[in-house]
């Protein structure tokens, strides 16, 4: 399977595996892990959350925007939710590619998107309170956590 | 009936993961205008809603057993 | 240590878990896999030969000189040498940052540094041949299989 | 004596994987020159040397143990 949500840990090994192939010279892989500090503030441990079915549509559909854009790439992407620890994998996004500009350059566009369009959602645990990021009371990560114009059916 | 799930922040608001209403020949504009009457979700600015999972405009009508869901700005990644 | 050359084959995993740290929200990696068809030639294998000295110190350098430019990147670089089949990891480079655009940008960098100055050669081996690639009688790769003016000493 | 370090083609070419020269007083352009003529690997054009594991201009003068190296085009990675 192409797109994953999982609540175990996140082995890269695996998310590689699944895009080697014999006409790929170069595999790029993001793998985004959970920072202990954000704007000098000291996470304990985040929880994420999904809305499940409509997340892994939205991963597939960015995984065609891909291969139409870069038909050349192979792509697997694993997302984890559940509670997650610091330096744990969040997101795992592998990318194969005969050469290597495509598979840099698809890799990024895949968590641009990821942040952009994917119905999931982080809750950060301080030491002094809790909060659901990208939340309705406004904050940093408002303003990139939309969908774009051509995301939305009439 | 129509299901209206809910998720992170409007999920712990609410204290349930999804609300039933009849929203069916409404459009998406009209059933926020209801939800932020009716439902005390407190506001849904900036609250995306997608239909059948899809992110919808707000002049799209919703069907009988379509499935609503409001989303917040994500973040994920 | 943050640069190696091996006999063995690459663990993705463990390159990556080298640097993974509590400050780093987001890890890169390259992978470069032995692909089977370069120009249309089929390959059967590859065999890589280093100056290791050397090339282990240029590595070094590309680490340094990705430290001078994004100070908050950790590296790691690891590159094989003997024979390699179809599939088989040549080099890995991960790099972790507080932050995505730095991983990527710092990466990128130093997959092209490698290319351009780290002395490792490569000798394709086809059904009909074989060749050092880079060699004197002049091959695509030629042109960037160079280091540039300011990698000279006088 | 110096050690000339050959690498790759140059490698198979002579058949060794060094030449022992005296190299010292020589700048790196001279012993370009020199190898051409005396030491039968062909052409140097587009290889580079390496005097003590860093790429020489050559107008570098060669030390009595330095250790040299003729460098191909790299392709690794």
């Amino acid at each position: 399977m192409t797109c994953e949500i999982t609540r175990e840990p996140i082995n890269i090994n695996d998310v590689f595996q699944k895009v080697v192939r014999r006409e790929a010279g170069a595999v790029t892989t993001f793998i985004g892990t959970v920072r202990e500090l954000t704007h000098g503030r000291k996470t304990l441990y985040l929880e994420y959350e999904a809305y499940q079915s409509m997340a892994l549509k939205k991963m597939e559909q960015i995984v065609k925007e891909m291969k139409e854009k870069w038909p050349v790439v192979e792509v697997a992407m694993v997302h984890r939710i559940g509670r997650l620890e610091i330096t744990d994998i969040a997101i795992a996004i592998a990318v194969s590619s005969p050469h290597r500009p495509e598979a840099y350059e698809a890799n990024r566009y895949a968590i641009e998107r990821v942040k952009e369009m994917v119905p999931i959602w982080k809750k950060e645990h301080w030491e002094d309170g809790e909060e659901w990021i990208g939340n309705q009371q406004g904050t940093k990560e408002y303003a990139t956590g939309k969908p774009k114009e051509g995301d939305l059916v009439e | 009936m129509n299901k209206v799930l809910l998720f992170a922040q409007l999920k712990e608001n609410a204290g349930k993961s999804f609300i039933e209403i009849n929203a069916a020949g409404k459009t998406v504009g009209e059933l926020r205008a209801y939800l932020e009457k009716k439902a005390s979700l407190g506001s849904l600015d900036g609250i995306m809603i997608a239909v059948n999972e899809e992110f919808a405009k707000d002049e799209k009508v919703i069907g009988e057993h379509d499935e609503i869901a409001l989303i917040p700005p994500v973040s994920g990644g």
